[in-house]
């Protein structure tokens, strides 16, 4: 009730248990970025040596720069379309009761339920048949299929926070539908959209089975790049893998940050009503 | 047709393309490590032909679906694979690839100069591909000399050496490693096996063999990286390499100097090249652009690019292209890291072209049920 | 200002699946005057206004506006103000932008916005708060906000939507007169939706009594609280005491009823005859302790200021409602009695 | 006229269940849906039924015929659900003491969100590295004789799955403990009952709700595990999970009939464990947690 | 029922972050007493409440029943009841098992469970509801389950934060007797926090006024009403009115007052001498039409049944609020008077 933070056996233990997890994922990213930085090593505590030529031999290796913008690319047009396509879409599900309401809801809960590799090689091949996969059209169109759905899940509490006589009252000023939508709803919804928007980047970035089934050769993105590196054939210095995977995180850990920055990470599913104490 | 490039795509292929050309390479072999020197230099002395290379790398398994959706779209935009047996005979078996031969014999005369082990590995291309790029590959073991004084000499005293020592004898899942898959299929002949080239009814010993060793194999790592690092930390004494994996990663310095190649006794070389292939639906003034790409690519001063670092030790796929014409960098890595052995190996063992697709197939999927998956039954 | 001399309804009626939230609302506001819908929760009060303001669509039935059709214009082109029960400020915008905001809609050019937006600002005296945003300001001001931006717009009808039930009690008390102010001053034609009988009597020209979605009554405050033409309306209107009896008498319109454990005289609202079955609606305050009245226990004693509230038991068991001076102990035995004029007889 | 009065009756009448213009607003998303999942779904399920032997049936048949490919299912379902119920389990108490204000909470929600952003490779390099033979994990265990084996097994595909999932998780269950009303947990205070009583009988069941939903989600990232179980795991015997059946159908094999069937079964198995999570749930109170109830 | 003779507050304070939410409560309350806490919002009731019911914990001061310290206690020790403004039922279970809950905390056999849970429902008259949702339930009806839930346990004090502010006014009172039904009915000592005074008046038996924290005055309601101790307590109770003025002569306890356009003669609160200047509190029902008073113009008039209220200004420019029998038009010129004993005359 109060805010001591009560030292009970279960409190220790329950600290104990998040201390515990948090310093061995510490150790988990540690050990990557050290090996990311070392010029061996071999069975010691820390390498030999050290060298960022790993990041220079990914740089160009991998063509980082190309798979950078590519990704950039992606992720700019499906956050784009995913926030257009599905913010009215969440409006109208968060506002509205018509017959059918829940089935097209599942219809939209559907794609995030389902493994994306389930649908993914049904989509890539039919993308295949219409042309699509393998640029940059068809990676867009295969991660909308997640990510309109997402930012349904995430928008339509966010809507339903905002008070529906907010917009009656925009009406009653004479206000049209799509200037409700632009003066007095987008403003409102701003951290919202963000929230969201960096979400999906975020899950966008990081989907490495949809991406990879469509991707084409100009329209590889980083976590595909990063997994070819892993598993394609040839040899490869583990170093200047870790010194990628380093890369990828470290943008992503920004994009993260900037996120929480923007939205408290409660508000996601609920209306947040903090303890007054 | 909508094809990227545009232009009929069968019919006569010119002498060069009326104008230059982008090309889309993809390597699903890891070939380009050898190869994009060579085809950036001709690409840059042929402006004419060549407006730009583009480069993207995938797995082997996905090229088939990829390609194959491509020519169903009729939307080809890859223009030259470069790939290793498996890729190929994939495509071979699906009919994705233009024919090469022997129609454009006359316009690859390298061809007439590979080395006889080349000259093996392409006739397992038929008509369809170019053998670019060759090795004897293995099977090796490897080991740190100062933790393993002894190293066994026979397949026998291998597994010996695995039942004192649980744990110490590591390779990789074959499907996921090269020299995971050349110490599978080198086994039946260091068996002596019935039939070397059948694993579903030739290889009774190869199988017993590997069940037999399992008992002490504490792990199969998804890449033969793994099981190098695990040597380099000393988790694992002895794993199965090929020439390139034993020199490329001590250069890159995932293994240690140090580490030291011995071989069995009675072991025949299982070789391994990679394929220059083009897909269906390439435009005729690519395809020119093309052949005179891997004329130019068979030639010995081309070739000689190949020695890399040791990637895939030598390298070349011609006769008569010795270090001395490689770049300085790859003679200073292989004065450095190479073997001089090797030379004498390669010339004293017999050479064995491995197991064909459908076979290869098979034999993971066997080993992934009797050998890999036996874990899960223990 | 357009305006207009009369706005009809005709029928108005709205049903939401099936069911009548509205059921024929028929009625004529005259340029200038306050009308108040009042009613309990539920009773379609929001739904007949939101019908109004285009909102919501009909179901059945008409609006004109001097003879032109208004039910098939969208909101915006109705050209009324709003002010609804929790305000709907805008939250990102400023006062002066909230309030601005309609003008802008309307594409007035600068000059005029911003003199009118000042005008306005002025009128309900928020000029010092005008760079604030509504979560900054206090309930009362954010009331006047709402308001000062429905009125900017000197729209022909001004809908509010129990705009008061927010405030606490002092609050509620000076924005009523504010309220009314506002209507004085300047005009207004206004439609007031609450569920508050005494605002209703208070701020209103007329009063429309709703329940159920159906017109129970319509008419002035003082019809209203005199001649409420039901039990329902009386109920409504302060008459708590409301005690089923039977009639014993018709004189011309006294009837003398009986039941509930006690015996009056009363006034008949409409025809009645000896035998039916009543209600008797009386106010606390008319009911009267002392004299040779019924005898009653008090229950529960409450000081109210000025009065003592008591509830107390007649001997049947039925719960009386009366006002008294002096404060009597519970379980004390008194007496009740009420004028006849003030005790109406309903057919139940 | 008339025309103009049916038409507006028959508005009036849609407007009245729900129907109206703004619906159109769902267009763009049905669309996208319907085109770009249920279409490639049904695609894939009429993919299915087309084997190249063995009738409409054969590629179902071949897949639960074969005791190698069905024992995926075990597989995946033995790494998804005890992960997933890890993953809900070990938010909930954490989440529980994160609620309210303190100094440090943005800081403390941050780090244990971090993992969101790692990506399966630096997970999985993470992991052999860290906790492999020679790895910082076992190197601090000096005083075990054999280091203890962590990777390449079910364990460490068990540990990815743990980074991966748990983030998500503790966000979610953060949020839906945040949407209780904390005035019920004082309630129950003056009522008498003890922190531990207020959790299991006040917070814990209106909390249910939104651990099945959570569940669902955590479990569909675990069941469709595809590139840790390769790299950190055992892809051959102990995590040859269903995903990697059906690649290898699909994309080593180029039966894309066994492809799509093993792609069926996995989201049909999927959903029926959502479907009973979910079912569940509908037997839980599920609605406001408003002190107003 | 455990039960207490005297529970004492001594100096409770309570800090938020360095500001003063409530600054130094004392308080005895006796058994059976009905204790109204009092004051507008923000001013430290629900602060009060909750140091009181143990949900929060005090900055200084001690808490003593019957010379035991309390304040240590963890909420679920100290056997309070308590009924919150948002009625807190656990929208899980029923009716039934919401107010069961308490009595299964303690332990309780199920006979005794069942029977005392019952013997509540049938306390608030909600038999048929029992296996209820609180989601299914009227406000009015969650707000029994609420007090039934709070009042089961026979709790030795029942605290109550606002219970009334939801419901809509008809409901309010008929609820107002409920609770006060109750109060008679098991002799609870209640405390009870409200900002209406009307409320806090007819409900309790002493009232504690807060402002800012501090408390203003403590008193029956008769106190609390005829005399109130400053002008805050006089603007909370009632006295619409309050005038700046000058005092022009002193006679005793009566004194003339002067200024805001009005002359005036009224009773000091406090030692006053001529030059002071002072605020006079006068009720709008204690202002009255006619006779020989000042004269002030109607600005605005509401029917508020019986009576008119009026607001007018003075020829100063100051509004003055009476009630009128008669309705004055707007714009109209009347006379008005008070009391001197009705006229409250405070230092400012
Ligand atoms: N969108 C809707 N869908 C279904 N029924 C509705 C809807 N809006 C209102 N109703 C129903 O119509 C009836 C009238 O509702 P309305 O909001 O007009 O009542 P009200 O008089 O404003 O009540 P309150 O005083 O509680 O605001 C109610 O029974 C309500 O449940
Ligand atoms: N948790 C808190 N943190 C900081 N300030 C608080 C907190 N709770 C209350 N306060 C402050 O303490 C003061 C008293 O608050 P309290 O809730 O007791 O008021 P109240 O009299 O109950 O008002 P209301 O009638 O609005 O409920 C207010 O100024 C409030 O802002
Ligand atoms: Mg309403
Ligand atoms: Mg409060």
């Amino acid at each position: 009730m109060s805010r001591r933070i009560v030292a009970s056996p279960t409190s220790w233990l329950i600290w104990g248990a998040v201390a515990f997890f948090l310093i061995n994922l510490a150790g988990v990213i540690a050990s990557v970025v050290v090996n990311s930085f070392g010029e061996r090593w071999f069975d010691t505590w820390l390498p030999s040596g050290w060298t960022t030529q790993w990041y220079a031999t990914a740089w160009t290796e991998f063509g980082l720069l190309n798979v950078m913008v590519v990704t950039l690319e992606v992720a700019v047009l499906v956050v784009g379309i995913s926030v257009l396509v599905g913010v009215p879409a969440s409006y109208v599900l968060a506002r509205r009761s018509f017959p059918g309401r829940r089935l097209v809801y599942l219809l939209f809960l559907l794609p995030i339920l389902m493994p994306p590799i389930t649908y993914g090689i049904p989509l890539a091949t039919v993308l295949y048949k219409y042309g699509f996969a393998g640029h940059l059209t068809g990676v867009v169109l295969a991660n909308l299929v997640p990510s309109i759905p997402f930012v349904i899940l995430t928008m339509t509490p966010f809507i339903e926070q905002i008070d529906p006589a907010i917009e009656r009252a925009a009406r009653m000023c004479g206000a049209k539908t799509w200037q409700i939508f632009a003066r007095i709803l987008a403003p409102l919804l701003v951290p919202g959209i963000l929230a969201a928007s960096i979400l999906v980047l975020v899950r966008t970035v990081g989907m490495f089975e949809l991406t990879f089934l469509t991707a084409g050769p100009d329209s590889q993105t980083l976590v595909v790049a990063l997994y070819y590196s892993m598993s394609a054939a040839g040899i490869r210095a583990q170093q200047s893998v870790d010194a990628m995977a380093v890369l990828y995180t470290a943008s992503m850990l920004v994009l993260l940050v900037i996120a929480l920055r923007f939205v408290n990470p409660t508000q996601l599913v609920a209306r947040v009503k903090e303890d007054p104490d | 047709s909508p094809n990227s490039g545009g232009g009929a795509t069968d019919g006569p292929v010119p002498e060069k393309p009326d104008r230059a050309v982008t090309l889309n390479v993809l390597d699903v072999a890891g070939n380009l490590q050898l190869t994009q020197g060579m085809i950036d230099d001709f690409a840059a002395r042929n402006k004419d032909q060549i407006e730009k290379v583009t480069y993207s790398k995938a797995t082997a398994p996905e090229l088939v679906g990829k390609v194959k959706a491509q020519q169903a779209a009729d939307r080809v935009d890859i223009d030259l694979v470069l790939t290793g047996v498996d890729g190929l005979a994939a495509g071979i078996d699906q009919g994705l690839w233009n024919p090469l031969l022997p129609t454009h014999a006359a316009r690859l005369p390298g061809m007439a100069n590979y080395l006889p082990g080349a000259a093996a590995m392409q006739k397992l291309a038929g008509d369809h591909g170019v053998t670019v790029t060759y090795y004897p590959s293995g099977p090796l073991i490897e080991y740190l000399p100062a933790k393993v004084p002894e190293p066994p000499k026979t397949a026998e005293a291998l597994l010996a050496y695995a039942k004192a020592n649980p744990g110490a004898v590591q390779y990789a899942r074959p499907s996921n490693s090269g020299p995971g898959r050349t110490f599978l299929m080198g086994l039946p002949y260091l068996l002596g096996d019935s039939d070397p080239k059948d694993p579903v009814n030739g290889w009774s010993k190869t199988w017993a063999y590997l069940a037999e060793l399992n008992k002490y194999v504490t792990l199969y790592p998804s890449s033969t990286s793994e099981t190098m690092k695990n040597l380099a930390n000393g988790s694992a004494k002895i794993i199965a390499t090929t020439t390139g994996w034993d020199i490329n990663p001590r250069v890159l310095g995932t293994v240690p100097k140090e580490a030291a190649v011995g071989t069995l006794d009675g072991f025949h070389w299982v070789t391994d090249a990679h394929y220059a292939v083009i897909p269906r639906g390439v435009p005729v003034a690519k395809q020119a652009a093309i052949l005179n790409l891997l004329k130019d690519m068979l030639s010995p001063e081309q070739q000689a690019k190949a020695y890399d670092k040791g990637y895939f030790y030598p390298g070349p796929a011609i006769k008569d292209v010795t270090l001395s014409m490689a770049p300085a960098e790859s003679q200073q890595a292989l004065a450095e890291f190479g073997r001089p052995e090797y030379e004498q190996l390669i010339a004293d063992n017999p050479v064995e072209v491995p197991l064909d697709a459908k076979s290869l197939v098979a034999a993971f999927d066997r080993w992934d049920r009797e050998i890999g998956g036996a874990k899960v039954k223990k | 200002m357009t305006g207009f001399d009369e706005l009809r309804l005709d029928g108005v009626r709205r049903r939401f699946g099936g069911q009548d939230a509205l059921a024929g609302l028929s009625l004529t506001i005259r340029r200038g005057e306050f009308i108040a819908l009042l009613g309990p929760s539920g009773c379609g009060k929001s739904t007949a206004l939101n019908c109004l303001a285009g909102l919501l669509p009909l179901s059945e039935g008409s609006i004109w506006q001097d003879g032109a059709r208004l039910d098939t214009l969208p909101p915006e082109k109705r050209g009324f103000g709003m002010v609804f029960q929790s305000y709907a400020l805008f939250p990102h915008l400023s006062v002066r932008k909230n309030i601005a905001f309609g003008l802008q809609m309307r594409r007035l050019p600068r000059d005029e916005v911003r003199r009118r937006t000042d005008q306005a600002l002025s009128l309900v005296r928020l000029e010092e708060h005008a760079k604030k945003l509504p979560g900054q300001l206090s309930g009362g001001q954010q009331q006047r906000v709402a308001i000062a931006r429905a009125v900017v717009l000197e729209p022909s009808l001004v809908l509010m939507d129990e705009p008061l039930s927010n405030l606490d009690a002092k609050l509620r008390l000076e924005m009523r007169t504010e309220i009314r102010r506002l209507h004085q001053t300047l005009g207004l034609t206004t439609v007031y939706v609450t569920h508050d009988q005494e605002e209703a009597l208070s701020l209103a020209d007329r009063l429309v009594v709703l329940r159920d979605g159906r017109v129970e009554q319509i008419g002035t405050p003082e019809d209203l609280h005199e001649r409420p033409a039901n039990r329902h309306v009386a109920d409504f209107m302060g008459y708590r005491n409301l005690l089923p009896m039977k009639v014993k008498a018709v004189h011309g319109p006294v009837v003398a009823v009986e039941g509930s454990g006690l015996t009056l005289e009363g006034t008949a609202v409409g025809p009645l005859s000896p035998g039916d079955d009543v209600v008797a609606g009386i106010r606390p305050e008319d009911l009267h302790e002392g004299g040779s009245g019924v005898p009653v226990t008090v229950e529960v004693v409450e000081y109210q200021g000025r009065e003592l509230a008591v509830e107390a038991r007649t001997q049947s068991g039925d719960a009386v409602h009366l006002r008294a001076a002096t404060r009597p102990a519970p379980g004390d035995q008194i007496t009740v009695t009420a004028a006849p004029a003030r005790v109406l007889v309903f057919p139940s | 006229m008339t025309r103009t009065q049916t038409r507006l009756a028959v508005r009036h009448r849609l407007a009245e269940r729900g129907v109206d213009r703004q619906l159109w607003l769902l267009v763009p998303g049905l669309a996208c849906v319907l085109a770009l999942f249920v279409y490639p779904f049904a695609y894939g399920i009429g993919l299915s039924f087309q084997p190249a032997e063995g009738g409409v049936f054969g590629a179902y048949r071949a897949f639960f015929a074969d005791a190698y490919q069905r024992d995926t299912i075990a597989t995946t379902l033995s790494l998804s659900l005890p992960a997933a119920i890890l993953n809900v389990a070990a938010s909930v108490p954490i989440a529980y003491r994160m609620r309210g204000r303190f100094r440090g909470k943005r800081l403390l929600t941050t780090v244990l969100v971090v993992p969101i952003t790692l990506g399966t490779v630096l997970t999985a390099e993470g992991l052999l590295n860290y906790l492999g033979p020679a790895g910082w994990f076992n190197r601090l265990l000096f005083f075990v004789d054999e280091p203890i084996r962590l990777t390449n097994n079910y364990w460490g595909v068990f540990f990815s799955l743990v980074i991966t999932g748990f983030p998500f998780a503790f966000l979610l269950i953060l949020s839906y403990l945040s949407g209780i009303d904390p005035t019920l947990e004082r309630a129950a205070a003056t009522l008498g009952a003890g922190r531990r009583q207020r959790f299991q009988r006040i917070t814990l069941p209106l909390l249910a709700p939104g651990l099945a939903t959570t569940f669902c989600l955590t479990f569909v990232l675990a069941f469709s595990v595809f590139p840790s179980a390769v790299l950190v795991g055992d892809p051959a015997g102990t995590t040859r999970v269903i995903s990697i059946a059906a690649y290898h159908a699909a994309y080593e094999v180029y039966d894309y009939s066994l492809g799509s069937a093993i792609a069926v079964v996995m989201g049909v198995v999927e959903l029926l464990v959502v479907a009973i999570v979910l079912g569940l749930r509908s037997l839980l109170y599920t609605g406001s947690t408003g002190g107003k109830g």
